[in-house]
């Protein structure tokens, strides 16, 4: 009857490894509940698994940055729905950047929940390793199948953190949480993976995409992007973005790592892998079906900051940033060139350690002073001064200050807008570093520069920082804004290695440095074995 | 490695280390250190190209000496080294640290070989000044720094967008001469511009100037607008649009200076209205015209920080700088006001003083070039200037009748900076052969000549003498307490209003939408419910025989659809 | 006698053993007194059954060709045959399976919840039942399978009657009311087919039929017999709008009762009903004569919105969950209308001759999938319901707190029945909505996916009851479920997972099966 | 508030102020004297410099005496007309 029950597979050093990955956090998941009633140990555990995951990611970088993609077929589900994972350097960036997080993260929660007194506090920890989990998987998938089970696994396992505290209005934001992701990923992300597997034959993710710009008429290729960029609702690209402002009713961690970092990332990195591996950007440059993706993107930009200046709730604020920021992402991936798209995959990184620097501050703000609303700030960098410089270098770096990680990404962007004939994508870019000012730097002003209510201006005060476990989270988080404004160039040399255009050979321009990216000229349709016109080099 | 560091970080690494000083006295020491480390540090650097790096596949030229970047970096490291022995009296770390770091990036901007290394400490003066206006710690000083800041940084967000389009049309990221031709040029250039206090993009100077902290306002009057007054001669020189530019600055301020009565917002005009005499001079571009707007700038940072620091004494003393509060402190600030004249006779260019030396070379070059209404535009600004300057400036805050309480001398820290800056603003006005042989270009000129003297004496006396005879015949207007509307009032009135229409407008949308969409989605949920809740249709138990009935229905369109 | 031969002696005639098994054991379990001892003898018998569908399924993929057994050896016009071929055995599989899974489960439940005396009743009538699926799907003549749907309908009433609830005669009633129609019309279409044909042997009605239909005096008559042993069957399995029955009878049955039958008899009115449709008329007649697909389409798209709505709003779970089956019917029967629609010029390179049917594939996988993931969550309120007495939404409260392991399964299965990837409902969400994009209809594609978010709401709601809300005081008080009842439980829950990860059971067989059937359609 | 409402109305009189220097009327006049003396020195020096002005205008006797006085006296009352245009109250951009 099983003919061919022997499964296929392939056991290699790398392959052990991405096993390895995706294992470590679902095994720690398994563990964790055994020492439920010993909260050292629970938490010990948390932190080794955390960071063996950041060892083994980091074991594995050094293939990837050498232009290898390790490879791993799990399982064969069914014709076409491979369990199957493959390293790129897209994935192995964002792999990199979600175990590394959630190291600094657990140190963060260990602070934050004892210190707050959370309840469930088990729960807590076997979801969010179950989440990155989830995380790892999804980027380290080799397919869209594997892609979409790995997304659907980190929607249903950060629900229940999103409901910890399961107050009627946790419930409703859950709820909200739930059908938004969920619905979405179903009702169009799913129709959109179907309908790719019909046109394409394959749901493999390949360099140059596999979707050929004949295959489908405009109008069907600017729907089906149109399923992905809505179906990947964690992207948040307005009008779906309403889950993640509800989403913040879940304890601090959770917005930093979850909904700073790991699950919306997954959204931006998702469509980014569309882009690149899927559609290919020559087929969406040559049939301008992303067109309307840099509009929707800009719009969102600019108008989640106008929101986010109108919120007095500081999560909610922080919250209305991210979505604008991951429409900088949306917006790189739509403008379809080899430098918006490396621009995006470095703010997947930048914008990480920016924002849950950001949300660290906050959460710290809360856990010591219980204070959630920005207007309640007033005085308090005179307690905590670490805190709001943090807050301070964070808010920098989101702008795009040099000489913090935002400005790289920013640059690239740009670079990319221009590249793509879009000058007024610069503009958006520029206009909404302003916008970022607006909502956020009047925060740290106030905070240090307002009179302490209730305490003279020149009284000294007692500094009254958040526990140390939080403090020790933010400072590195903070100093990773620095550092990769410095030290981002193995970064930026991996992501170079990205194939764009899916014909190795006809690039001639691709050293093994990975130095110069060659694109074929926009317009010129990009025949293969005709030299490109107008090398673009992205470096 | 060691020696391709840029003299400006060197400010910076120091500024860091700051707060971590105990006791005032070790960290005024270290601080006064700072620049004289940093201009000792110079001195060693031979001409040309250093500190190339790789930074994100970008070629970066970090360190960059040659004539005109020296001499903006000296007289910054002077005007540092003046700025903090002004401070000394204060203990808040907050305010030495950034006025620190924004010296420090302002001259690494000036070392800056490339528009990335330009780019970066362009927003890091952005972003370390603001906390200067911030550390007053009143509301309007903190909305006026985020006014600032967002103004600051945006000018800073073009020069990206237009290094960007540069070095895509260009590949190269080198900042030499650009032009204005192309998109890039220009708006680098009107980046440059806003840091210049380009007409109509001018006013953040005058309401932050005014709202940032005593010390804090001297530090501001040095390095922005010079700096970018260094950009443009780099990058500018020559360009013709400058030149009417300069003359609008020169002369539009004129108005201001004489209206307002914030003492420190008549010297921020004054200021904008001297940086018009650079800018007209870059835009000139001759190698005299170049030569004058660098010379002024040097001689501008000291006798602008002069009077800055005279007023700022004031207002450390008696808690205003309104010329309507003020009046007869000569008597109680006795060596404050002498160092005010001073500074306020270096900027009338009375022969001798620093300005003197400095103007001419501008003037001189106008004349030369033919640029007749320049030159004359230039000439009536000059002469305005002893007015609202040099005369206004020091008479309602020393000699008028006085109208508030009376001060006291000013801390001896203040004083030595004080004396020390006249010193200097004298010291260039009788050996302008110091500053002279510092200057980018090679051109030989000698301002002390008989006609050079006897003109510019005619100029100064007679402006005094308009002035002195306005005030008698009443014709000067007063001094009021008032706003004045300035180029801001576009946002600050229409523009605030058109944003609360439009945030109103989209909270309303809004709220119609999400209305409608809670609505829709209740009636929706009712209807179902209706239908298919425990009791509706499609919930409810049926009958057996509606059972049999709709069974029989089915059959009936079964075989009825078969035969059709 | 060594075992080896006593194996080799007995093999061929499994096919009927399956009926004789089942049947002898009721005929046991009927006499005795203890109801444990029925019920270790249906334990025994749904072991046997399930080894013996196993054995039979593998024969038949091995060999490629179907199993005929004629009874007594008669010839097939005049006695009767069962034939087992890749779909039957499929079937015959997933329900046998079905019910032997859950044997461990019935003991403590059964006696919890039917009287001491009526217990080796209860047996007796599951194990008849049993046969009498196993008969519809494994006879190969039209009659003989009108017999064993009586049978299994007759057993299926008395065990909804078996109900603790008062309400449980009224639903026995009203099924056995709506049976009795159902069983009706079917006889009278195949009525009408023997005298159009002269034989009730499907291969042979098939043969025959053609000739009929060609003359326009007969033309009528297939028509009509197609039209009422469609309805008749379709009433079985609960289609839209002939689904009124089915809420009640599983909700006030047994709760072993409920999951037994919610996973199998339902399964085996579909395989009736697909074995006429597409062996017994064909599909010329069944597809290109007559409006078939397009009914079916509608009716099951309809079921798939209306039933999942009224999902949403009930109060009681295992009301909640009769609802859901009702849609699932309607995703299985989509599948199955699909598949009679001409299929789109080949948008794989593959030849379309050997493609399987994408929308038959997704038909026949999601009876498996959704009888295993039912049967768990069924099973998951029936631990319950042994623990607390009811399945109310306010009863249940809070109960996974209590009950986590229980409520965990639930949840496993629940993913499933909402077509998350990684679980089963996926691989069949996933073909249906291939099988749509292969007829070109991708509307459907998005009403597939829109009523399986409607199944997210109805799965959330109970999960946010269950999980969420503050216990009940009943809820409170309740314990872990036996592990005689985790155990069945979480097998199937496992399984739901499994089946989403490993498809070689389920889609390859199925796909086999949808390719003998629907294979001349392209 | 009250206070800059106050130092609203605080004006410095133009006519008074030319004599505010502690010393009186007599001494202001003797500042206008002593100016205008020296205003006048400086005009009869013009007359024994040699010029090297690159515009006609230059050699005009007491060019730049003159130009000084009007540019000043044309500065002046073109500030004192504006002012009553770009004039508001102190709190204006605070309403």
């Amino acid at each position: 009857m099983f003919t061919n029950l022997t499964a296929p597979f392939l056991g290699t050093p790398t392959g052990d490894l991405i096993i390895a990955a995706i294992a470590i956090p679902f095994i720690a998941s398994l563990i964790i509940p055994l020492f439920y009633k010993f909260p050292n140990l629970r938490e010990a555990v948390t932190l080794i698994a955390a960071t063996l995951l950041a060892g083994v990611t980091w074991s594995l970088y050094p293939t990837v940055a050498a232009g290898g993609q390790p490879e791993l077929l799990v399982w064969s589900v069914a014709p076409g729905l491979d369990l199957a994972f493959k390293i790129e350097p897209l994935g192995m960036l964002f792999g990199l950047i979600a175990s590394t997080l959630w190291v600094v993260n657990s140190i963060y929660s260990i602070g934050y929940m004892r210190g707050n007194d959370e309840p469930r506090q088990t729960q807590f920890y076997v979801c969010f390793a179950v989440a990155i989990s989830a995380t790892m998987a999804l980027a380290f998938s080799a397919n869209l199948f594997t892609m979409f089970l790995a997304y659907e696994v980190l929607t249903l396992s950060t629900y229940p953190l999103v409901t910890h505290k399961a107050t009627e209005d946790a419930m409703k934001a859950g709820r909200v949480y739930l059908v938004l992701l969920v619905g979405t990923s179903m009702v169009l992300f799913l129709p959109a993976i179907l309908l790719t597997w019909a046109t394409a034959g394959t749901l493999d993710f390949t360099p140059g995409g596999i979707i050929k710009p004949d295959a489908l008429s405009p109008l069907l290729m600017g729907g089906l992007l149109a399923l992905f960029i809505f179906g990947i609702g964690k992207a948040a690209v307005m009008p779906i973005h309403f889950w993640l402002p509800a989403a913040m009713v879940a304890p601090t961690p959770v917005s930093a790592l979850l909904h700073a970092v790991a699950v919306v990332k997954a959204g931006v990195f998702t469509v980014l892998k569309v882009i690149v591996y899927v559609f290919g950007i020559e087929t969406l440059t040559s049939t301008t079906a992303n067109e309307w993706v840099v509009y929707l993107a800009s719009f969102c930009v600019l108008m989640a900051s106008i929101v986010a200046m109108n919120q007095d709730n500081l999560k909610a604020r922080l919250a209305y940033s991210t979505v604008s920021q991951l429409s900088y992402i949306v917006l790189g991936a739509a403008l379809a060139t080899a430098a918006s798209i490396t621009g995006g995959a470095l703010h997947i990184l930048m914008h990480a350690f920016a924002k849950i620097t950001l949300f660290f501050c906050a959460g710290a703000i809360y856990i010591t002073h219980r204070k959630t609303e920005v207007s309640q700030l007033d005085g308090l960098g005179r307690l905590m001064p670490l805190t709001m410089f943090a807050f301070l270098i964070g808010s920098l770096s989101i702008i795009g200050i040099p000489p913090l990680g935002g400005t790289w990404s920013k640059w690239y962007l740009a670079l990319g807008a221009l590249d793509a004939n879009y000058q007024f994508a610069v503009a958006v870019f520029m206009i909404s570093s302003l916008l970022n000012i607006a909502y956020l730097v009047p925060i740290v002003a106030r905070a240090f520069f307002k009179p302490l209510p209730g305490v003279a201006p020149g009284e000294k005060v007692k500094i009254a920082e958040a526990p140390i476990a939080c403090l020790i989270a933010i400072s590195i988080t903070m100093l990773g804004c620095f550092v990769t404004f410095f030290y981002a160039d193995p970064i930026l040399d991996m992501i170079s290695l990205i194939d764009f255009t899916g014909s190795e050979t006809n690039t001639t321009a691709i050293e093994p440095s990975g130095s110069t990216i060659a694109t074929p000229d926009t317009t010129a349709a990009g025949t293969t074995g005709e030299t490109p016109k107008g090398a673009i080099n992205v470096r | 490695m060691t020696n391709e560091l840029n003299p400006g970080l060197i400010v910076i690494l120091g500024a860091l280390l700051v707060p971590f000083l105990p006791g005032r006295v070790l960290r005024g020491a270290f601080m006064l250190m700072i620049p004289i480390a940093a201009f000792a540090y110079l001195r060693t650097l031979p001409m040309g190209d250093f500190g190339q790096m790789e930074l994100m596949g970008l070629q970066l030229q970090t360190l960059r000496i040659d004539k005109l970047s020296t001499v903006f970096g000296t007289i910054f490291l002077i005007a540092t080294l003046l700025g903090v022995i002004y401070a000394l009296h204060l203990g808040d770390w907050v305010q030495h640290t950034a006025g620190l770091i924004y010296a420090g990036s302002a001259i690494g901007a000036v070392f800056a070989g490339d528009f990335v290394t330009l780019f970066f400490f362009w927003e890091l003066t952005a972003i370390s000044s603001v906390f200067l206006i911030w550390a007053s710690g009143t509301a309007n000083a903190l909305s006026a720094g985020l006014r600032y800041l967002v103004i600051q940084v945006g000018s800073g967000v073009i020069l990206l967008a237009g290094v960007l389009m540069h070095y895509r049309a260009t590949g190269t990221l080198t900042f030499g001469a650009m032009s204005t031709e192309t998109l890039p040029g220009t708006l680098i250039l009107i980046a440059f511009g806003i840091k210049c206090a380009f007409p109509l993009l001018h006013n953040w100077l005058a309401n932050a100037y005014p709202a940032a902290t005593v010390t804090g306002t001297v530090i501001l009057s040095v390095f922005t607008t010079k700096l970018a007054v260094y950009t443009l001669a780099r990058g500018y020189a020559g360009t013709e649009i400058l030149i009417p530019i300069g003359v609008t600055m020169a002369l539009f301020t004129v108005i201001y200076a004489l209206l307002e009565n914030d003492l420190r917002r008549v010297l921020a005009y004054s200021l904008i209205g001297q940086l018009g005499l650079m800018v007209a001079g870059i835009g000139i571009g001759s190698d005299l015209a170049i030569n004058g707007a660098v010379a002024h700038a040097a001689c501008g940072i000291l006798y602008f920080a002069l009077l800055f620091m005279a007023i700022g004494a004031v207002l450390h003393r008696t808690g205003t700088a309104h010329a309507s509060k003020l009046g007869g402190l000569a008597k109680s600030m006795p060596l404050t006001a002498t160092f005010a004249v001073i500074g306020a006779l270096a900027a009338a260019a009375v022969p001798f003083f620093a300005g003197f030396i400095s103007k001419a070379l501008i003037l001189s070059a106008a004349m030369k070039a033919g640029h007749f209404w320049a030159w004359a535009g230039l000439l009536a600004a000059g002469a305005a200037v002893v007015i609202h300057t040099a005369i206004k400036v020091p008479y309602f805050a020393f000699f008028a009748k006085a109208q508030g309480e009376p001060g006291t001398e000013a801390p001896a820290n203040m004083l030595l900076a004080m004396g020390l800056t006249a010193a200097l603003c004298i010291g260039l006005g009788v050996y302008p052969e110091a500053l002279y042989s510092m200057l980018p270009r090679e051109v030989k000129y000698q301002p002390y000549t008989t006609e050079h003297i006897i003109t510019q004496l005619q100029l100064v006396c007679f402006a005094a003498l308009a002035f002195v005879l306005a005030l008698r015949f009443g014709l000067f207007p007063a001094t009021t307490r008032a706003t004045l509307l300035d180029s801001d009032w576009f946002y600050r009135v229409p523009g605030r209003h058109l944003a609360m229409i439009a945030n109103r407008f989209r909270s309303f949308t809004w709220e119609v939408v999400a209305d409608g969409i809670v609505k829709g989605a209740s009636k929706t949920y009712h209807a179902l419910y209706h239908h298919h809740g425990p009791d509706g249709l499609f919930g409810r138990t049926w009958p057996t025989g509606m059972m049999a009935f709709w069974t029989t229905v089915t059959l009936g369109a079964v075989v009825i659809l078969s035969y059709l | 006698m060594s075992a080896m031969t006593f194996l080799n002696a007995v093999e061929p005639h499994l096919p009927i053993l399956l009926i004789i098994v089942p049947l002898f054991g009721a005929l046991m379990a009927t006499f005795m007194r203890s109801g444990t001892v029925a019920w270790f003898i249906s334990l025994v018998v749904s072991v046997l059954v399930a080894l013996i569908a196993w054995k039979l399924l593998n024969t038949i993929l091995s060999t490629g060709t179907p199993i005929i057994y004629k009874i007594g050896n008669w010839e097939a016009p005049i006695g009767i045959v069962y034939k087992v071929d890749q779909l039957s055995g499929f079937v015959l599989l997933v329900i046998a399976a079905i019910a032997a899974v859950m044997m461990p489960f019935a003991r403590r439940s059964i006696a919890a919840e039917i009287k001491q005396r009526a217990q080796p009743w209860y047996y007796a009538m599951y194990l008849l039942c049993l046969a009498g699926l196993m008969g519809i799907v494994i006879t190969g003549d039209a009659f003989n399978a009108f017999v064993f749907l009586e049978i299994s309908s007759l057993a299926t009433y008395v065990l909804i009657a078996l109900g603790r609830h008062r309400r449980a005669l009224l639903a026995a009633y009203q099924y056995l009311i709506m049976g009795t129609i159902g069983a009706t019309l079917y006889v009278i279409g195949i009525g009408l087919l023997y005298v159009l044909t002269g034989t009730l042997n499907f291969d042979d009605i098939a043969s025959r039929l053609g000739p009929a239909l060609a003359d326009p005096e007969r033309r009528n008559a297939v028509m009509a017999a197609l039209g009422f042993a469609f309805v008749g069957v379709s009433l079985k399995l609960a289609l839209f709008p002939m689904h009124v029955w089915l809420p009640n009878a599983y909700t006030y049955a047994p709760s072993v009762a409920t999951a037994f039958l919610a996973g199998t008899a339902t399964k085996a009115a579909i395989y009736l009903l697909i074995r006429l449709l597409f062996t017994v008329f064909g599909v010329s007649i069944s597809i290109e004569t007559l409006p078939v697909p397009q009914v079916l389409i509608v009716l099951s798209i309809a079921a798939m919105f209306l039933a999942s709505f009224s999902a949403v709003f009930e109060n009681n779970a295992k009301r909640m969950l009769a609802y859901s089956s009702i849609a699932q019917v309607g995703y299985i029967m989509l599948g199955v209308g699909l598949a009679c629609l001409p299929v789109l010029a080949a948008t794989t390179d593959a030849s379309p001759a050997t493609t399987p049917n994408n929308g038959m594939t997704a038909g026949l996988v999601h009876i498996a999938n959704h009888a295993i993931m039912k049967a768990a969550l069924f099973l998951a309120l029936g631990a319950v319901y042994y623990r607390i007495g009811s399945v109310l939404y306010k009863d249940i409260a809070g109960i996974g707190r209590t009950m986590p392991l229980t409520m965990l399964a639930f949840g496993i299965a629940g993913l499933g029945l909402m077509g998350t990837p990684g679980t089963a409902g996926f691989i069949s969400k996933w073909y249906l909505a291939l099988g749509a994009i292969d007829t070109g209809w991708y509307s459907i594609v998005f009403l597939i996916v829109a009523s399986s978010l409607i199944s997210l709401i109805y799965i959330g709601r109970i999960t946010e009851v269950v999980w969420f809300r503050e216990p009940s005081a009943a809820a409170a008080q309740a314990k872990e479920a036996p592990l005689s009842m985790l155990v069945p439980l979480w097998i199937l829950a496992l399984l739901t997972i499994y089946l989403g990860l490993d498809t070689r059971a389920t889609v390859d067989v199925a796909a086999e099966a949808a390719k003998v059937l629907v294979g001349g359609i392209r | 508030m009250s206070a800059d409402q106050q130092g609203h109305h605080i004006e410095t009189p133009p006519d008074k102020g030319t004599g505010a220097t502690a010393s009186g009327a007599s001494n202001a006049n003797r500042i206008v004297y002593g100016l205008s003396a020296i205003c006048a020195l400086l005009v009869v020096a013009d007359l024994f410099v040699h010029k090297h002005g690159y515009f006609k205008i230059e050699h005009v006797l007491g060019f730049y005496a003159f130009f000084g006085f009007l540019a000043c006296t044309v500065l002046v009352l073109a500030a004192k007309l504006i002012r009553a245009i770009l004039m508001r109250p102190e709190d204006y951009y605070d309403k």
